[in-house]
């Protein structure tokens, strides 16, 4: 019983480093932000959420170094612990309290398959430790192989965000301090990534094909169905954590090409597709991280969340905009930056892994790759909106107009993260070579060759050219082509000035998106107009919201039907004495009938 | 190494002075065949001269997205020029669709500054044009993609009939990206159909210049890789320009008919649009993995 | 022979409360069968010639026969409520649920623990029909009084069980158990007075009000 | 000796609390009396594992094995945490009127007669006997649990005496078939429990499969396991906070350690497969029930009662799994849930206290109104329901160990799936009480010393064995498990 503890309880590998660099990128500046973000707090509450955060990240390095599955479940759920403590740190309003409770039910239930997983696995390994589960996994028959799979796959894609599961992302998210939720979707939901390439990629081999296709399915439908629920949503911080979700479904996509040519013998594509999935994961985490900062700094300024309440902040708050820029530009993959060379690796990946196989197969890698390029292209659309929105043209509200720039700490802790955004990107000469060599330690392949010297240049080269034309024209402007400039309202068709009533709204902007998909939005309208008299319409009301599919078909009736479940069984106490003690009579009955029959 | 960069630079160089008379080419074409007279084909010179002389007019609303977009812009659809010469078709298999690729994310580059500044002024028609110009690209984008991979897996030298699938999606797809009529109406500044042109409403003078010169570019870039999808033997030496040249006209004058022949959709018809290019793409795809 | 007699007259007492509508009823019939188990335990003293079973039948005789009765009817007489005892099942279906009771302990007598057939399984099958009826009294009656009648029916069933298949428990074991049972006894008389108190009457299914 | 002292502490206490006029000294006697019975009971278990755990039977009457040490100690530990937050309990109960003065002795010496039926029966050594004190604890604990003479305790004391009588009158009734058998086949005439160990290998299986029922019906009554546990959330729901803390911790144990005898006892006749089966039918049915009466309640006592339930099945189930490791499993089990239950029955006093009701939906911000209380009952949360720096994480995960080890796939599931139930209801119910900001008409309520130091005494608890189990605590429970196996 407790004499199972485990014998090797560290394990250091090129996986456990990459993902420690990972957790130091985006820790550092998230802290070095918390200090400028908690200023006016009163000290208790600083040093509980310093304390909180220090134990999340603690229980984060140690979910990653643990060598056995004993002290993996003890840190994972201790890093759920901590981080529903920071999700639930201001209480004040009841949202966060139900965003709370929703996300740990809901990871609950993920580390309760993880449990089952692993008890199975003990009973076969006979111990905890990775070692002898790795042994225990060759002799493991088929069928019970698959159900650890699928196990295993549910509990890290609820903790992950997959898409039937991430209900609890656009909840907790949004709840958590904003230097949480940067390091909660930096990092946290990368653990979950983390957990499947430890035991799909090492420990579970060999590992069937259609494991890979099946992640790879998730992934797919864990990239749209992030990216539009991302374009409806208007709270800056909901946004972003759809966007999670989305950024998740492409690391997805990464993996599962990658497990899926590791078990077809392909070695070189897998490799190109685990260096492609890793290298977005780092990439993610820094510019979802930036993006995160950058809206607490805004929540700061304004404490606003509503993009549709906010706007012009550009021009008072000019250091955030520029970092949120960075941020978009990253994450909507445009070359010089980061998100562009990963993003570009995955269809590198997706392409030639279509050469080398042959019917069937080929079509699903295209059809992979259509649906990435879809996503791509909806996420720059959304991040114009979240971008133009929130920092261009006029400000919206009041407390819009009144925004100042943010303290210094919180503009270092943005800079930490904006500087690297662009040397992942530009400097992927140097970055993308020492990720393929964690990519062939993880898939136990050394002579992979894969040439990433395309990968490498092409940067430089974009980046170059772009840079060198624009700096020609600028130069070419400011000095022979001196033409004069006037600054006057803009163009209003001669009516009168313009004002921040008659800017483009972020719904109005998502509304060709919401027409496009309103098969799978389900979108609700319903306009009214109040009339003093016929003819006179005093006000007119326009009310529009999408429904949450997967909420409203599959979670809401689950609730429904267990709380009726509930109530029926309430039934069985209904206070008389005497059905008590029938109840005692009837156990005793039954159970000597049944004895005497057995 | 050095000499090819010094080939290419050429080459961007003479196609960039070469875009602006392909669009003069099909405006031309379009009024003959509307029996109209019409301006000369060198009139897009003309406007571009012209509007790097006048002066221009800002917006009080406007940040430094604003100046910076139309360099970014035309800075992109160089740099995109340069890479579709660098990826020849043929024997870098592989790499040829990766840069196709890197050349399309490099146009969403500027495309993306671009519905920034439509935004920035503040005035609804920007608004306006940035929302559909976004919703347009995105949905135009999988059926790209999907085409180039198609086209670059078949090995651009041979006559093959998934590349000539995957010419026609793409075909479609430049319909869309270069605001041709069925999606989007150039001419116009009519509010309910406008698209690229209510983004660039608010720009005057050199900054317009320049986004001028970026479409044509752009175009030409789409050009190029449309002669390489539909007439792939003409790729190989001895490389005369008459023949390139006489292909870009081809594309160029079928562009025309299209334009004159059909009536500009509605807005969401486009998806239904695109969503057919994707699909001949997908018929591409599925003809080039039956080995066809 | 007497002992079968004995038998008789125990069981017929207990059918006897079966019927009983009116609490003061089932106090008398209470009364008659203690008396009958007395009777009982006074035959298998004089048979077996032990000192400690006359000491145990004298504390039989004193505390259920004499002492039990009296405090029941002194809580009658304190609280003044009304006789009835609130038949939640009619006294004839009642009495056809005892007689299935008693099919029902024969057939677990016989089969589930596999007893011979012998004098001994008659009275073990007589004592487990007592305690599913005393169990019935619990279940088909409203009053409180009439729980803990049901209660001590059923104590008296098993202490004849026990004195019937393993000839009585160990000496010092009884006197524990009949010290329980008064202490069982003051302890509900307080409670019926307090339930009286708060709730006027004493009608257990009226006490309904903790549910869920 | 030691033992002894243990079974003096609670009569002398007793007798010191009907002289002793003012509540104060009197508590202070009293939480004084019980720190001298755990020092005690830990000197008794050290001199218990030096002598190699060999059992020890003093005059006859009192028979000590590794089961019955496990279990004082349990007791013991919960006692005392009780004892000392009775203290500042009492003292606000009686500075809000809710007890008058002479009230609160009665308390004490209701409290000490309690703890002195719960602290004999793990050590007595006749069967019977055993029996006679569960019923004296029933008997006691009812006027505790009608303390308040309102309508609705009353309604539960007399709902817990009859039920409860009815249970253990049954369990008499198993208890004379055992003695049936052992005197029939084994010929042993005495029910001393060393003997019928000794003759327990003749017993007749058809009667002791029989006799094992009854007495799993009877004592699972008192144990609180599913189809006979209506009694408890009425009685819990009703109890003083102190009181309902040892009803949960301890009183459900005690019945389970009476189980557990007879159990030992149909091993070499019956097997422990037999028993194993009833364990699982009752574990099941309890944590279905919980589950789902956890997920609708409205009052806070009830819900932490209905937890109760969901663990004591959760122990049964440990046992079922038994010779796989599960036994020790669900000693561990045992031990945490009571020193956790009580801790959250405390907060849940606490704040009973300071909100005037039962109802959940009228508590909130209890972490703003009283900060310590809060914090400690957010932890108890996360300790109840099995978060890891916490004991019953260990404890939970060993029980589901044991059951994948055993082969019970389907039943583990099960079991996954009803846990996951549970804890949504808890952490959903727990948590909107303790975040959220406190109604305005909140008086600003102090909390008592004596209340925090029970917290600390009890998180030490909570905390130590959830990071490392003693070495001496371990060999307890492995030699239990060999004892309840019968090797």
């Amino acid at each position: 019983m407790i004499t199972f503890l485990p014998k090797e309880f560290f394990l250091f590998d090129s996986l456990t480093i990459f993902f420690f660099a990972v957790i130091g990128l985006i820790c550092i500046p998230s802290a070095i932000f918390s200090i400028g973000y908690l200023r006016e707090e009163a000290l208790k509450k600083k040093l509980i959420s310093w304390v909180l955060l220090a134990a999340f990240i603690l229980s984060m390095c140690f979910v990653i170094i643990s060598g056995n599955l004993f002290s993996f479940l003890i840190f994972w759920e201790l890093m759920s612990l901590t981080s529903y403590f920071l999700v639930v740190l201001d209480y004040k309003h009841e949202k966060s309290i139900r965003a709370g409770t929703i996300y740990l039910v809901m990871t609950h239930i993920g580390t309760a398959c993880l449990m089952a997983a692993f008890f199975i696995l003990y009973n076969y390994a006979g111990s905890f430790d990775y070692s002898a589960v790795k042994e225990a996994a060759f002799a493991l028959p088929p069928s019970i192989r698959n159900i650890i799979f699928l196990l295993l796959f549910i509990g890290f894609a609820t903790k992950a965000g997959v898409v039937p599961m991430h209900i609890w992302l656009p909840y907790a998210h949004p709840q958590a301090p904003s230097y949480v939720s940067s390091i909660m979707s930096g990092v946290m939901i990368k653990i979950a990534v983390y957990g499947m390439i430890r035991f799909f990629v090492m420990l579970l081999l060999p590992a069937p094909a259609w494991w890979g296709a099946v992640i790879l399915v998730f992934g797919i439908i864990s990239c749209l169905v992030g990216v539009i629920y991302a374009l409806m949503d208007h709270d800056l911080k909901k946004l972003l954590a759809y966007h999670s979700v989305e950024n998740i479904g492409i690391i997805l996509l990464g993996v599962g090409a990658a497990i899926f040519f590791a078990a077809r013998g392909v070695i070189p594509v897998a490799a190109l597709a685990m260096c492609a999935a890793l290298y977005h994961l780092v990439n993610h985490a820094l510019f979802k991280g930036l993006l995160f900062l950058c809206s607490g700094s805004v929540y700061k300024a304004t404490g606003l969340r509503d993009i549709e309440k906010m706007g012009g902040l550009i021009k008072t708050m000019p250091a955030t905009a520029l970092f949120f820029l960075i941020g978009a530009m990253g994450i909507s993959a445009l070359p010089p930056l980061n998100g562009f060379v990963s993003e570009w690796l995955t269809f590198q990946a997706f392409f030639s892994g279509a050469v080398e196989s042959q019917g069937a197969v080929r079509i699903f890698m295209i059809v992979s790759a259509a649906a990435l390029a879809l996503t791509g292209g909806l996420a720059a659309a959304c991040f114009v909106k979240a971008f133009g929105i929130t920092f261009l043209a006029l400000p919206r509200s009041a407390r819009a107009r009144e925004a100042k720039e943010t303290g210094f700490m919180m503009k270092t802790g943005m800079a930490l993260l904006a500087v690297p955004v662009v040397i992942f990107g530009v400097g992927a000469g140097f970055i993308a070579p020492v990720i393929l060599r964690v990519s062939r330690a993880v898939l136990g392949v050394q002579n992979a060759e894969v040439s990433l010297y395309l990968a490498s240049v092409l940067p430089v080269l974009i980046a170059v050219v772009v840079l060198g034309t624009a700096l020609a024209v600028f130069l070419w402007f400011r000095f022979c082509l001196r033409t004069g400039q006037v600054r006057y309202n803009t163009w209003d068709c001669g009516y009168y000035a313009l004002d921040s009533r008659t800017e483009y709204t972020a719904t109005a902007f998502s509304k060709p998106f919401r027409i496009a998909f309103s098969f799978f939005l389900l979108p609700y309208h319903k306009s009214e107009k109040i009339r003093d008299s016929f003819y006179h319409v005093s006000k007119f009301m326009y009310e529009t919201h999408t429904t949450l599919v997967f909420r409203k078909f599959f979670y809401e009736p689950l609730v429904r039907f267990v709380y009726s479940f509930a109530w029926k069984v309430r039934k069985l106490q209904p206070g008389s004495i005497h059905l008590y003690i029938l109840y005692i009579f009837i156990t005793l009955a039954g159970l000597i009938a049944l004895a005497a029959i057995f | 190494m050095l000499n090819t960069i010094m080939v290419i630079i050429g080459k961007v160089f003479a196609l960039a002075i070469f875009a602006p008379l392909v669009s003069g080419i099909i405006r031309k074409t379009k009024n003959t065949i509307r029996m109209r007279n019409g301006p000369s084909v060198l009139q897009p010179y003309y406007n571009v001269r012209k509007l790097f002389l006048k002066d221009e007019v800002i917006s009080k609303n406007a940040s430094w997205i604003f100046y910076a977009a139309p360099v970014i812009v035309f800075a992109g659809s160089i740099c995109a020029l340069a890479l579709v010469l660098m990826a020849r078709p043929g024997h870098l298999v592989s790499n040829s669709a990766a840069i196709l690729i890197a050349a399309f994310f490099v146009l969403s580059l500027g495309r993306f500054f671009m519905a920034l500044a439509g935004l920035d002024a503040g005035s609804s028609f920007g608004g306006m044009g940035s929302s559909r110009e976004v919703f347009i690209s995105s949905f135009a984008e999988p059926a790209a993609f999907v085409a180039v991979f198609v086209f670059c897996m078949g090995g651009g030298d041979s006559f093959r009939v998934s590349g000539v699938l995957a010419g026609f999606a793409l075909f479609m797809v430049v319909i869309a990206e270069t605001s041709r009529i069925p999606v989007d109406n150039q001419e116009t500044h009519l509010e309910l159909t406008m698209v690229h042109e209510a983004m660039v409403l608010e720009y005057s003078g050199r900054s317009l210049a320049l986004i001028e010169l970026a479409s044509h570019i752009k175009q030409m870039v789409f050009f190029i890789m449309l002669s390489w999808c539909l007439f792939p033997a003409a790729g190989t030496a001895p490389w005369g320009w008459a023949v390139f040249s006489a292909e870009i006209g081809v594309i160029g004058i079928a562009m025309a008919f299209i334009e004159i022949s059909v009536a500009k959709m509605r807005l969401f018809r486009t998806v239904d649009f695109l969503s057919f290019s994707f699909f001949i793409a997908l018929a591409a795809s599925i003809a080039s993995s039956l080995g066809l | 022979m007497t002992l079968n007699i004995i038998l008789i007259g125990f069981l017929a007492a207990t059918f006897l409360m079966v019927i009983a509508k009116r609490i003061t009823a089932l106090v008398r019939t209470f009364r008659i069968q203690s008396i009958f188990l007395f009777l009982y335990t006074l035959y298998m003293g004089l048979c077996q010639q032990h000192l400690e079973l006359f000491v145990v039948c004298g504390l039989v005789f004193i505390l259920k026969v004499v002492v039990i009765p009296l405090v029941l009817l002194r809580i009658m007489r304190r609280i003044n409520v009304e006789e009835d005892l609130g038949l939640l099942i009619n006294p004839q279906l009642s009495l056809v649920i005892a007689l299935i009771f008693a099919y029902l302990s024969y057939l677990f007598a016989h089969n589930a623990m596999g007893l011979p057939y012998s004098q001994a399984l008659i009275a073990f099958i007589a004592s487990m029909t007592v305690v599913c009826i005393g169990f019935f009294l619990m279940v088909g009656r409203m009053k409180a009084l009439g729980q803990v009648i049901g209660l001590l029916v059923m104590e008296n069933a098993i202490f004849l069980a026990a004195s019937v298949i393993a000839g009585g428990m160990p000496f010092f074991v009884e006197i524990a158990l009949f010290f329980d049972i008064f202490v069982f006894i003051v302890i509900v008389e307080v409670f019926v007075y307090k339930v009286n108190r708060l709730f006027t009457h004493i009608d257990t299914s009226k006490m309904q009000s903790l549910k869920g | 000796m030691l033992v002894a002292l243990i079974i003096i502490v609670p009569v002398f206490l007793m007798v010191v609390s009907l002289f002793v006029r003012k509540i104060r000294p009197l508590g202070l006697i009293n939480a004084a009396g019980y720190a001298g019975a755990c020092v005690a009971g830990v000197m008794l278990l050290k001199v218990f594992l030096a002598g190699g755990c060999v059992p020890i039977s003093l005059w006859g009457w009192i028979y000590i094995d590794s089961l019955s040490v496990f279990f004082l100690i349990t007791t013991i530990a919960v006692t005392f945490a009780a004892s000392v937050y009775s203290i500042g309990y009492i003292r606000l109960e009686i500075e809000n009127g809710e007890i008058s003065f002479r009230k609160a002795g009665s308390y004490f010496q209701l409290f000490n007669l309690f703890s002195f039926t719960m602290f004999i029966v793990p050590l007595l050594n006749n069967v019977a006997l055993v029996w006679i004190a569960i019923e004296m604890t029933t008997l006691v604990s009812a006027f505790l649990v009608g303390f308040h003479n309102v309508k609705e305790s009353i309604e539960a004391a007399w709902k817990y005496i009859i039920i409860c009588s009815v249970g253990i009158t049954f369990a008499l009734l198993g208890i004379i078939f055992f003695y049936y058998t052992s005197s029939n086949d084994a010929n042993v005439r005495s029910l001393e429990w060393a003997s019928m160990l000794s003759g327990s290998g003749m017993f007749d299986p058809k009667i002791v499969r029989i006799a094992l029922i009854f007495i799993l019906v009877g004592y699972g009554t008192k144990a609180g396991l599913a189809p006979m546990h209506n009694w408890l959330p009425d009685a819990h729901s009703q109890a003083l906070s102190p009181v309902s803390g040892l009803l949960s911790g301890v009183l459900l144990k005690i019945s389970l350690y009476a189980i557990l005898r007879f159990v030992i006892l149909a091993n070499f006749s019956v097997g422990y497969a037999y028993s194993a089966r009833l364990f699982i039918f009752f574990g099941l049915v309890s944590l279905a029930v919980a589950g789902a009466f956890i997920l609708v309640q409205k009052d806070l006592k009830r819900l932490l009662a209905y937890s109760s339930v969901e663990n004591m099945g959760l122990i049964s189930l440990g046992f079922g799994f038994g010779p796989f490791g599960g036994i020790a499993a669900g000693l561990l089990q045992v031990f945490n849930h009571a020193v956790t239950k009580a801790l959250i029955f405390f907060c849940a006093g606490n704040a009973v206290q300071a909100y005037r009701s039962n109802n959940m939906n009228m508590m909130r911000g209890l972490i703003k109104a009283m900060p310590f209380t809060g914090a400690s009952m957010f932890l108890g949360l996360f300790a109840l329901v099995g978060m890891p720096p916490f004991s019953i994480f260990i404890s939970k995960l060993c029980i589901l160990v044991s059951a994948f080890q055993g082969g019970y796939h389907i039943i583990a599931a099960v079991m996954l799936i009803l846990i996951a139930f549970a804890f949504a209801g808890l952490v959903y119910h727990i948590s909107r009480i303790v975040l959220g900001s406190p109604p305005q008409a909140l008086p600003c309520h102090k909390e008592s010393l004596s209340a925090k130091l029970a917290f600390l005494f009890l998180g030490v608890f909570i905390v130590g064995f959830g990071v490392m189990i003693p070495q001496g605590f371990l060999d307890l429970l492995l030699s239990c498990q060999r004892l309840i196996l019968g090797q």
